[in-house]
């Protein structure tokens, strides 16, 4: 207790390596993006250097459990912020729990990374609000009656979001026979020809498939040659400039949930970090990107207000944020922890994301 | 004299290392902890891959298989009806198991049994192979389980996994299982069915011949790897407080291979030591991946460094040390004092005593 | 000539030759004798550099052979029939015997060599289609000296050659070195059987643990006593007969 | 005690071994002799239970044997060596004598590793026997060696001792003699004379030394081809022209 | 089932199944020679995907030349893997080997994300690859076309390497005895380098004509077709040339074949592949075609 710190630690937890490294990549993207411009925090009237630990979780659990107790055991962070990929966040639950360090997930948007834990927060949506939206967009916009469903069967958000989509798209259109079958793939898969043949005998009017990026762009393209002209709908890990970069035409057209848009920007915030942005990697930023941006943001100034670097004091800072102006909308945590806020929908259209619409929740 | 000279050693060391754990489980930070205990976890499912491939010469690589079978066992049983039902949220859980709620212990057995169980019935038609195809059918196994426990919904929560398991891998669970796993094995091997298994290895043919029911040897190596591996699995599960079946991939059996090779392919000390050599080691080098690639953004180049570094240190083990550190000898006082570390029996200062 | 000087050979930490030198002169039958575990095989295995020696050298006429790799010595014309039945059991016994051949390209010679082997061996005519694994015993050990004489060998070493042969097999495998000696070969013979190998050997080494302890004219050899009373066994013999 | 009725075996299209007809009385010694590839090994396969015959049974102490796993043929109490010796390699001497006598010791995994008492008096017996073993074939000093650094003779008479150990009644030895020289081949012939008064064997062995097969059997079979072509004691084998004709050949 | 649709998932089972049998090929001959599951066979097929990649992103060059490029400087990796990792290993226990090849596989993966970012890539298939073919409610894509016609090209001339040539006939003297084959005067490293040269040139062959399937590259893309493949290998008969091609098509055959008949069981559908493995191996212990090495006592 001696000699005070005279930094801030905040902990980054991501996927570096391994599968899920794209998604971790572009948080931390956003979490550095947001340091450069706000270096410092005022704790007290004492001005803090916020300092940066990363920490690679390899897309595993075991080794996430490791990196997760490393940050704030031995690096001593006082918040911890990661990670792209709900079950990595699990792994790091009871970790951050024990030791009363807050979390804050960017993107995971497994209900259970926040359920029981008081210490797990997170500045997106959650699934079963994701799948309503789909949901609605298909039966409303697109007015289908009938859909069919492609999932990662091996992949918790895949299978959770297909769920809830189904669930609310049979309650839209008051069919409980709506969806015509469930099809299953394994992370990893690249041949999908069979469920796709067996798929287009089924004649939906569209095709819901929530999974990543990496075998959903293969999905589509194979759909596309096998002649499958009905939309293709998914989430938000669409997201990815490889979507389109393996897809290719193919994806013209796809349709998918998310965080944030840059043709909408919502905030004052999201200006100032579509500039930098835009200005430092010369191109347009995914979603999460934004995200990791509010994470780091909110974390700030839930240790501004707390005035103290104790974990419980932080958290209990962070649980009474109301409207905070993220760059990807305003931030208000309900009593799970979970941010409301409201989701984008958009499209592939020459090559591009461009934003279709906003829903509310 | 020799023999009371190496008890006492034998003594001290197992006093110091009682030391060792009290010490660590008061003074060591979580995280060491955590790695610490995640080496008795090592040395628990090295030394049952061990049995199999060391011992029997069973070349089996469905070591995650088991363990996944070990870990879901424990945790199902474990877990608190309300962390089941709140894990539950897709599909509900099976009527039978919503409300199980045992204490740890019967189900860390029931884990290994359940494991165990399953080695049996894999055992009985594969261990009919040999050689690479047992390795790739017993993987092919090992596949199929984590497959079933993907698709198996109401039983096993499928993808999502479960979350919230009690957090019971203390040091006082994981290393006594570590020192019963190494009693077990040492004993063993040192019994007349643990040379019938080396027989067995060595030349099957005639260990049949010396009236050994060879395929019955072999099945009840597997059972007892497997029982090693579930109860590993479900320690591995309550250390994490949380598993999904993506954790029990092949890459995992790969892992704990690695390890046992390193060590020493047929030697117990072997295995310890780099179970512990690996574990620790994995985490020594988070550095690589770590603060050196910061201010720049040079960062997508770093991550996987450690990696490679982990790749070439092994590589250079197989290739400069072909039988691991230990080959397939043991630990004994003697050969210490052969080394020069300890002093020679013929010059020993226990004389004076 | 073959020459091999100070040889010495080490397995880990069994020091298994401790310094040979022998000699095979061109033209002749040179047989190597000795207790189980001597060295014998270990001495022809290093001459064709399937083992590393640690100190020493072999000569063949005039040539250093050590450090060659293996198939460079073989190409000269050393050829070694390895202790054991070597053969390629998953080829048939046509193919063990082209393989012999490997190094040749005359077509016509080794049309002739084989139906020389053939000769000496019917029963590998007979079995010319079959895999060599499924031969018994005393059919590979045909097969190993036959597929070593498709090579052509200049000096040919054969490591017990009548290992598990029936008696009426050792015969005719004596026969047969005597045969493709009298062609020119020369030949070094690795015998359990000493009485056999030292009868028609020009010159004889005895060997034990590693070293050479008498060395000799085959005849000579024969009636030596220590030869006698270690390798023929006739003292014992003689208990022997009596005891039934 | 060891009776074959008609065992033929065949390979495919090939008949190793045809309608072999053996019959030995307890305490003998008995050879089977024959050229390459006659079948001696095969009808040792048949007898041991390592391949099931095509046709015939095989009876032991009366009762069928049949088709039986090798570890039941031994348990009812015979043993073999190999043609090629199979020892365990990664084992001592001494080990690889006890696991010959881990079918004596009859303990399971638990009683075993548990070291429970009965099991560690049936493993000092074990010990005292293998050394006792191992003394007899001259092995006491080797006793910790691994089994592959010995000497071929040595390992050859290792196996024996291994075989041994199983306390067999019948013994099979697949060319004990191949690679010994003629003193060592002699004293394999007191050798196995020996461990037949001492063991209360009956001997079978396949060999092609003749000074051996000649010194020590009281009867011999020989076949060829698979087919038995002669059979009866020494004297009359090395005379019958058919034998001298397809093995022993004229002097 | 309309004929139609099972016309169309026949096409797509023929598709894959002729894909995994011309990866399988490499894998057997590799296995058959040094008895060792190359577990870096998959990821010579990844940098040989990477590998053409970069030749027409970077370097601008026609397809065809960096495809041949790629498929050489694959195989004298394969080569070089083999000198540095297997050969100092070849008196040594089976299982070192086997980790030594679990280590390449590693070391090669984790150099590769560190090279080539653990990000997918998309890659621009040539137009030759990209024809879509349709005809009675049936498609496929002219690279489904191209690799069948491939693989049992290939096929005929590794019959007549192994089973004509002495080249051949020394690979097969190799596989089963080092020191023998050297007493045969045969050139026993040349044998294994060119062997593994074939191989890791059908590797890459193979994963580059899968990214013209599946244009996706990642450093860990060729983990599954490589246990896939081996299995298929298994399945035919390891070390068996037509085996491995049997075993492929009947791979591809079952995984789509069985998702096409019970839709409800996709999500089992790697266990299939396994299934068939173990099925196969218990009722024919060597293969399909393999044949047992019998053992003599
Ligand atoms: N690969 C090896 N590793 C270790 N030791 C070996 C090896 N090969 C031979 N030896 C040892 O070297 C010594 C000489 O063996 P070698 O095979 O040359 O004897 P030999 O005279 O041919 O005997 P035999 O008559 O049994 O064939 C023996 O003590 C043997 O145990
Ligand atoms: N597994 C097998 N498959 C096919 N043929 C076999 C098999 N085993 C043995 N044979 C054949 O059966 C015949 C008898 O072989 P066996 O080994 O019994 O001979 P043997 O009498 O022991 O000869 P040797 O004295 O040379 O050892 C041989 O011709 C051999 O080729
Ligand atoms: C697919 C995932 C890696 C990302 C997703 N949003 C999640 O919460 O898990
Ligand atoms: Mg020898
Ligand atoms: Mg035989």
């Amino acid at each position: 207790k001696s000699s005070k710190p005279t930094t801030v630690k905040i902990g980054i937890f991501e996927p570096m390596t391994g599968a899920n490294a794209a998604g971790g990549a572009m948080e931390v993207e956003g979490i550095k993006l947001a340091n450069q411009l706000y270096p410092t925090v005022k704790v007290g009237d004492k001005e803090y250097k916020i300092e940066l630990v990363l920490a690679d979780n390899k897309s595993d659990k075991v080794e996430a459990a490791n990196a997760a107790q490393r940050l704030v055991d031995q690096d001593k962070v006082n918040v911890v912020l990661g990670s792209w990929g709900s079950s990595l966040s699990m792994a790091a639950g009871p970790i951050v729990k024990d030791k009363k360090i807050p979390a804050i997930a960017m993107s995971a948007t497994n209900p259970l990374v926040t359920k029981g834990n008081d210490y797990y927060f997170r500045v997106c949506f959650i699934d079963p609000f994701q799948g309503t939206v789909m949901a609605n967009y298909a039966a409303k916009d697109l007015k289908a009656k009938k859909a069919v469903i492609i999932r990662e069967v091996s992949n918790d958000y895949s299978v959770g979001l297909a769920k809830f989509f189904a669930d609310s798209f049979k309650k839209l259109t008051g069919d409980e026979n709506a969806i015509l079958g469930e099809l299953n793939y394994n992370t990893n898969d690249q041949d999908f020809t069979a469920q796709l043949t067996t798929l287009k005998s089924m004649k939906p009017d569209v095709i819901f498939a929530p999974g990543n990026y990496t075998e959903s762009a293969l999905i589509i393209k194979q759909a596309q040659e096998l002649g499958i002209t009905a939309p293709f709908l998914g989430g938000d890990t669409w997201e990815a400039p490889e979507f389109i970069d393996v897809g290719k035409k193919a994806t013209e057209g796809a349709v998918f949930s998310t965080f944030f848009a840059t043709e909408v920007p919502i905030t004052d915030t999201s200006k100032t970090f579509l500039d930098a942005y835009r200005k430092q990697y010369s191109k347009e930023p995914a979603a999460v990107t934004a995200l990791g941006f509010d994470g780091y943001l909110v974390a700030r100034a839930a240790i501004e207000k707390a005035g103290s670097l104790e974990g419980a004091k932080i958290r209990d800072a962070l649980a009474g944020v109301q409207a905070f102006p993220g760059a990807a909308g305003l931030i208000t945590f309900d009593q799970n922890r979970d941010a409301t806020k409201s989701a984008v929908i958009k499209t592939v259209k020459g090559g591009k994301f461009t934003y279709l619409t906003t829903v509310q929740p | 004299m020799r023999l009371a000279r190496n008890h006492l050693y034998s003594l001290a060391a197992t006093a110091a290392f009682l030391a060792l754990l009290v010490a660590g489980d008061l003074w060591f930070d979580s995280f060491s902890l955590r790695v610490w205990n995640l080496c008795a976890i090592y040395v628990v499912l090295a030394l049952s891959l061990n049995l199999v491939n060391g011992f029997t010469g069973l070349f089996s690589l469905g070591h995650a298989g088991f363990m996944a079978v070990g870990a879901y066992t424990c945790a199902l049983l474990t877990m608190t009806p309300e962390q089941k039902e709140m894990n539950f949220f897709l599909a509900p859980i099976v009527p039978w198991l919503a409300h199980v709620h045992l204490p740890f212990l019967p189900a860390l057995l029931a884990a290994g049994i359940v494991a165990a169980a399953l080695g049996f019935l894999i055992g009985a038609p594969a261990l009919r192979l040999k050689d690479d195809y047992l390795a790739i059918a017993t993987l092919g196994f090992a596949e199929i389980i984590r497959v079933v426990l993907t698709n198996t919904q109401s039983l096993t929560n499928g993808a999502l996994g479960l979350k919230g398991l009690p957090m019971f891998s203390t040091t006082w669970v994981v290393w006594p299982c570590a020192a019963l796993s190494v009693a077990f094995m040492v004993l063993l091997t040192r019994s007349s069915y643990g040379r019938a298994m080396k027989a067995v290895r060595d030349d099957e043919i005639a260990a049949g011949a010396m009236g050994i029911d060879v395929f019955r040897v072999k099945v009840v190596s597997f059972a007892a790897s497997s029982f090693m591996a579930g109860v590993g699995g479900a320690l591995l599960g309550h250390l994490l407080t949380t598993i999904d079946p993506k954790m029990f991939t092949f890459m995992l059996t790969f892992n704990i291979l690695l390890v046992v090779v390193l060590g020493g392919i047929g030697s117990i000390t072997g295995s310890v030591i780099s179970a512990v050599a690996v574990t620790v080691g994995m985490e020594a080098l988070r550095f690589l991946d770590g603060p050196l690639d910061f201010g720049i953004f040079a960062l997508e180049a770093r991550p996987g460094l450690r990696m490679v570094v982990f790749s070439l240190v092994l590589m250079g083990v197989v290739l400069f040390r072909q039988r691991g550190l230990m080959g397939n000898r043991e630990f004994s006082w003697s050969m210490l004092s052969r080394a020069g570390l300890l002093p020679r029996t013929a010059e020993g200062r226990d004389g004076h005593a | 000539m073959l020459k091999v000087e100070g040889l010495s050979v080490h397995y880990g930490g069994i020091h298994a030759l401790q310094g040979i030198g022998l000699e095979v002169p061109d033209g002749s039958i040179v047989s190597l004798i000795g207790a189980n575990g001597a060295g014998k095989s270990t001495t022809l295995r290093s001459v064709v550099g399937l083992v590393k020696p640690t100190a020493g050298t072999v000569s063949w006429n005039g040539e250093t052979l050590t450090g060659l790799p293996t198939r460079e010595i073989v190409k000269r014309g050393v050829c070694l029939v390895p202790e054991g039945r070597r053969v390629f059991p998953n080829l048939t016994v046509d193919e063990n015997l082209t393989l012999g051949a490997y190094s040749r390209s005359d077509k016509a010679g080794i049309a002739a060599d084989r139906k020389k082997v053939f000769g000496f061996f019917p029963r590998l005519e007979e079995r010319a289609k079959q895999k060599a694994g499924t031969l018994s015993g005393g059919e590979q050990q045909m097969l190993a000296v036959g597929r070593a004489l498709m090579t052509r060998p200049k000096i040919l070493m054969m490591d017990e050659p009548s290992l598990g042969l029936a008696p009426l097999v050792v015969k005719m495998i004596f026969g047969i070195v005597r045969a493709i000696n009298q062609e020119g070969v020369t030949v070094l013979l690795i015998e359990q059987n000493a009485k056999a190998a030292l009868e028609i050997a020009d010159h004889g080494y005895v060997l034990e643990t590693g070293r050479i302890i008498l060395q000799g004219p085959g005849k000579e050899l024969l009636a030596d006593d220590r030869v006698r009373s270690a390798y023929l066994g006739e003292a014992a013999a003689a208990t022997a007969a009596r005891a039934t | 005690m060891l009776r074959t009725e008609g065992v033929t075996m065949k390979f495919g299209g090939l008949t190793a071994v045809s309608e072999l007809s053996l019959d030995i009385g307890k305490g003998e010694i008995v050879g089977l002799i024959g050229p390459n590839g006659a079948g001696k090994t095969t009808a040792f396969n048949v007898i041991t239970g390592v391949t099931p015959p095509t046709e015939g049974k095989v009876f032991f102490k009366g009762e069928d044997v049949t088709g039986l796993a090798r570890h039941q043929v031994t348990r009812r109490g015979m043993a073999r060596t190999f043609q090629n010796i199979r020892l365990f390699k990664d084992l001592s001497v001494l080990e690889n004598v006890l696991v010959g006598c881990h079918l004596q010791m009859d303990s399971g995994l638990f009683a075993s590793t548990l070291h429970l008492p009965g099991y560690r008096r049936k493993d000092r017996e074990a010990r005292a026997f293998a050394m006792e073993l191992l003394a007899e074939v001259g092995l006491a000093g080797e006793a910790g060696e691994l089994a592959v650094s010995l000497p071929y003779g040595k390992q050859r008479r290792l196996e024996i001792a291994r075989a041994l150990a199983t306390r067999p009644a019948l013994l099979l030895l697949d060319e004990p003699a191949a690679g010994m020289n003629p003193q060592e081949s002699v004293e394999l012939m007191h050798f196995i004379r020996r461990i037949r008064d001492q063991f209360d064997l009956t001997i079978l062995l396949i060999e092609h030394h003749m000074q051996v097969v000649m010194g020590i059997c009281q009867k011999l079979w020989v076949l060829e081809y698979g087919v038995t072509i002669a059979q009866g004691d020494p004297a009359a084998i090395q005379r019958d022209p058919k034998v001298i004709e397809a093995y022993l050949g004229v002097e | 089932m309309t004929l139609a649709l099972f016309l169309q998932h026949l096409a797509n089972a023929l598709a894959l199944g002729s894909l995994y049998a011309l990866i399988a090929i490499g894998y057997t001959m590799v296995y058959g020679i040094l008895r060792l599951i190359n577990f870096a066979h998959g990821d010579l097929f990844m940098l040989g995907a990477y590998l053409a990649f970069y030749g027409v992103a970077l370097f601008v060059m026609p397809w065809w030349a960096t495809f041949a490029i790629a498929i050489l400087v694959t195989a004298l990796l394969g080569v070089g893997l083999e000198r540095v990792a297997y050969r100092p290993l070849r008196d040594s226990p089976k299982i070192s080997v086997m980790i030594s090849a679990i280590g390449a596989s590693f070391l090669i993966e984790n150099v590769a994300i560190v090279l080539f970012g653990g990000r997918p890539k998309g890659v621009t298939v040539p137009d030759v690859f990209n024809v879509k073919l349709s005809s009675h409610g049936v498609s496929v894509m002219s690279v489904s076309v191209v690799i069948p016609v491939f693989t049992f090209a290939i096929l005929a001339v590794l019959l007549w390497i192994v089973g004509k040539t002495r080249t051949g006939m020394a690979m097969r003297a190799v596989s089963t005895d080092l020191d023998a084959a050297r007493l045969q005067a045969i050139d026993v490293n040349r044998i294994i380098s060119f062997t593994f040269g074939s191989g890791s040139l059908l590797a890459s062959f193979g994963g580059i004509l899968w990214s013209y399937k599946y244009p996706q590259l990642n450093p860990l893309m060729g983990v599954m077709p490589g246990l896939k493949c081996f299995i298929a290998a298994v399945i035919g008969g390891i070390g068996n040339i037509q085996g491995a091609v049997l075993g492929g098509f009947l791979l591809g055959g079952i995984e789509l074949l069985t998702i096409a008949f019970l839709p409800t069981l996709t999500g089992y559908r790697d266990a299939f592949a396994f299934v068939l493995l173990i099925v196969v191996l218990l009722v024919k212990p060597a293969g399909l075609l393999g044949s047992r090495q019998a053992e003599k006592v």
